[in-house]
């Protein structure tokens, strides 16, 4: 899974309807890292995950995976196959349970995986059946967690990973990161608030 | 048919030949008053602006 | 920094601050001989009568309909392409005149119809083609307002002209096809006498002569209006 | 292609299930098919020849109803931000869901299409060609339709302007699909049937593309 060893920003700049985000922004983060953006709102904490999410192509600047095999990857769409994303909206569908939601996510992301044991590992195989329309909020993000876990990407991109869960779903995402790092995999996360694990941490907003 | 009431009948076709070069010109006319006056508008808006932002610096 | 400001606009603005009092001389000059021939110069017709006229502004405002869409186009792939924002700018410029010419076009057309088929829109292939040309025309502007964000506006919009353009041909080819299978009459016969030849030409040249200056003045026009809208962001952070 | 087949079964089922757009499209076009005599009149042999083109307009019209959900429900929810990151992208996931939507409205439509034909009586040589060209040209309409859906997709009301940015490139399979129906009615063999099967071809074959650059353009936002 984790055959990406590095990611290296440089240059990066973002401008918003014209208006400066932020600029020359550089870091590097190695496999087995986390770190976590931090900074007040508008800073560009999004505008930066979605770039490195491939979404949004920066005004200045560029993103590079290097992979175990020392190729680099700077495509925005070939980068964007290795990223595991987790959004504001966490992609359920409102008339489809939870298993048929993750079944669809493992045959889409071509990952079959046990829908049972997964749905256990965020604790919900209670509501293996119940439509997405009837999940609260955090059970949402749950089921979000689930998807980004078989998704088996090696760069996870969290956007405001602790919206909404109460504290031992909070647990359950510091757990998920940790084990994901030790696997050699890499974590970015936009937060308000610590990720209850010590990790890097980069300043955003300070134009 | 003095010359000038000739030109004006068209040939019997004077009520589709004037109409349309009359609409013509109303269309092309509309369109250039409209595109240098809008023009000559945002113009001014600028140099208000820019006047304005001189004055603060 | 600015958006806007990036892709600099100063040497369009001297270009075209140059090239605009010629452009406007030469569609006066061409317009006023055009028309002199027109109305003096010209015998009627021996089957239209003076209603071949019309053909005058028929012809030259159906010709800039259909080039306003091709420029669009060539501005679109622009700024698709390298993400020019003047190409844009070039683009959402060029749709409003193309419309206007291509409803001349319509207009003009129908009532050179009348006298000939006794009514005001005959399914000719040509007026079909320029009837659709104008929807395009229509969905292409009403993209452009309908989506908030500039950028994403003329992205998408000029998206919409590329598949227009593609789809272009074949519509024409379609409503040709279309046209035999009805044996709808033609209003253009196809041959143009000589000597009708040469006011067809001036009014032609006059006509795209106008578009351009038009064009280029409305370019100037979006241009002062970003900046004007750069400055008062900007003023507001002072 | 296992993504390909997943993501196309998810649309179809969500289609079919409560919300979907599939019963709309049916029941749009059985109620413009059945509104037209009631405005031109029930003169036999005119419903007869009009038939062609009537069915046809109100097909497209019917297929449209659906289009302006189909990348917006994803954009809402966050699905669209990872389809673009999945294994197959964003241009192969455009065309499962063109596949879906026809799936679920323009086939139907052209299932349905022989029984509303009953009210308008074509003759009996009229009817394999109508379902034969609906069957091939509702596919354009799916796939240009995309199109404008990726394009309004972040218009609140996108669906207002889908049809007129959508309707004016679809007229060649209107001409086609219609004028097939009724080049068999009168005996001829124009070739409609090749024209409309290369049109429908190349919208299938090319929109993915301009759907996908829509969808990403919107992504970026």
């Amino acid at each position: 899974m984790t055959d990406i060893t590095s990611l290296e920003a440089a240059g990066l700049a973002c401008a918003r309807g014209g208006r400066p985000v932020f600029r020359d922004l550089d870091f590097r983060l190695e496999a087995g890292e986390a770190l976590s953006l931090e900074g007040p709102n508008g800073a560009g904490k999004t505008s930066l995950l979605r770039m490195l999410g491939s979404y949004l192509t920066p005004l200045t600047g560029t993103i590079t995976l290097t992979t175990k095999a020392g190729e680099q990857i700077t495509d925005a769409e070939e980068r964007g196959r290795q990223i595991g994303w987790l959004g504001h909206q966490d992609g359920v569908k409102p008339q489809l349970t939870t298993s048929e939601t993750l079944a669809f996510y493992a045959g889409y992301y071509g990952k079959p995986c046990d829908i049972p044991k997964a749905l256990e590992g965020v604790g919900l195989l209670r509501a293996r059946d119940l439509p997405g329309q009837y999940l609260s909020a955090g059970m949402k993000k749950r089921l979000a967690l689930a998807r980004l876990k078989l998704s088996g990407r090696p760069l996870w991109l969290l956007d405001e990973p602790l919206a909404a869960l109460d504290v031992n779903a909070k647990k359950l995402v510091a757990d998920m990161i940790t084990a994901h790092c030790a696997e050699g995999g890499m974590v970015i996360a936009a937060t308000h608030e610590s990720l209850g694990l010590d990790c890097r941490k980069l300043m955003l907003g300070a134009l | 048919m003095s010359g000038v009431a000739a030109f004006f009948a068209m040939g019997g076709y004077a009520a589709f030949v004037w109409p349309s070069y009359g609409l013509s010109a109303l269309g092309i006319g509309a369109a250039t008053f409209v595109t240098l006056n809008s023009y000559r508008r945002t113009r001014a808006a600028l140099t208000l602006l820019e006047g304005l932002k001189d004055a603060k610096k | 920094m600015n958006i806007f400001e990036l892709a600099n606009p100063k040497r369009f603005l001297a270009l075209s601050e140059k090239l605009l009092p010629w452009f406007w001389a030469a569609a006066v000059l061409t317009l006023a001989s055009g028309l002199y021939l027109t109305f003096f110069g010209v015998p009627p017709d021996y089957q239209q009568g003076t209603t071949v006229k019309i053909m005058f502004i028929h012809v030259p405002a159906a010709l800039v309909g259909e080039m306003a869409y091709g420029v669009m186009g060539v501005a679109s792939l622009l700024g698709l392409v390298n993400r020019h924002p003047l190409a844009d700018v070039a683009a959402k410029s060029a749709a409003p005149l193309g419309a206007l010419f291509t409803a001349l076009a319509l207009i003009t057309g129908s009532l050179w119809g009348k006298p000939m088929w006794g009514t005001y829109w005959v399914w000719d292939a040509r007026l079909t083609s320029f009837l659709i040309l104008f929807f395009l025309y229509l969905g292409y502007m009403a993209l452009w307002n309908a989506i908030e964000d500039e950028t994403r506006a003329a992205r998408a919009a000029a998206i919409l002209a590329l598949v227009g353009v593609v789809d272009l041909p074949i519509i024409y080819f379609s409503v040709q096809w279309w046209n035999t299978l009805h044996q709808g009459e033609s209003i253009f016969t196809g041959k143009i006498a000589p000597v009708f030849l040469w006011p067809l030409m001036l009014m032609m040249a006059g006509y795209v002569f106008l578009f351009g200056a038009l064009w280029m003045v409305r370019i100037r026009t979006e241009i002062l209006a970003r900046r004007a809208r750069a400055l008062q962001l900007q003023g507001g952070g002072l | 292609m296992s993504s390909f087949y997943a993501l196309l079964a998810r649309d179809v089922r969500l289609a079919t299930r409560a919300g979907g757009g599939a019963m709309l499209a049916l029941a749009f076009f059985a109620a413009v098919a059945a509104l037209v005599p009631l405005g031109v009149g029930a003169d036999l042999k005119l419903l007869g020849r009009i038939a062609g083109g009537v069915l046809w307009v109100s097909a497209i019209l019917a297929a449209l109803l659906s289009l302006d959900r189909l990348f917006q429900a994803d954009f809402e929810d966050g699905s669209l931000d990872l389809m673009a990151i999945s294994p197959i992208g964003l241009e192969t996931s455009a065309f499962a869901k063109i596949v879906a939507h026809w799936l679920t409205t323009g086939l139907p439509l052209t299932l349905l299409s022989p029984l509303l034909a009953l009210l308008f009586n074509i003759p009996q040589p009229g009817y394999v060609p109508l379902i034969l060209s609906l069957a091939i040209g509702t596919p354009a309409a799916s796939a240009i339709g995309a199109v404008g859906a990726g394009l309004t997709m972040s218009v609140r009301r996108g669906g207002l302007i889908l049809p007129l940015l959508i309707l004016p490139l679809l007229a060649p399979a209107v001409i086609f699909g219609a004028g097939a129906v009724s080049a068999a009615l009168d005996g001829l063999a124009n070739g409609a049937m090749w024209l409309l099967s290369a049109f429908s071809l190349a919208a299938v074959v090319l929109s993915p593309f301009a759907a996908a650059a829509s969808v990403r353009l919107n992504l970026a936002g």
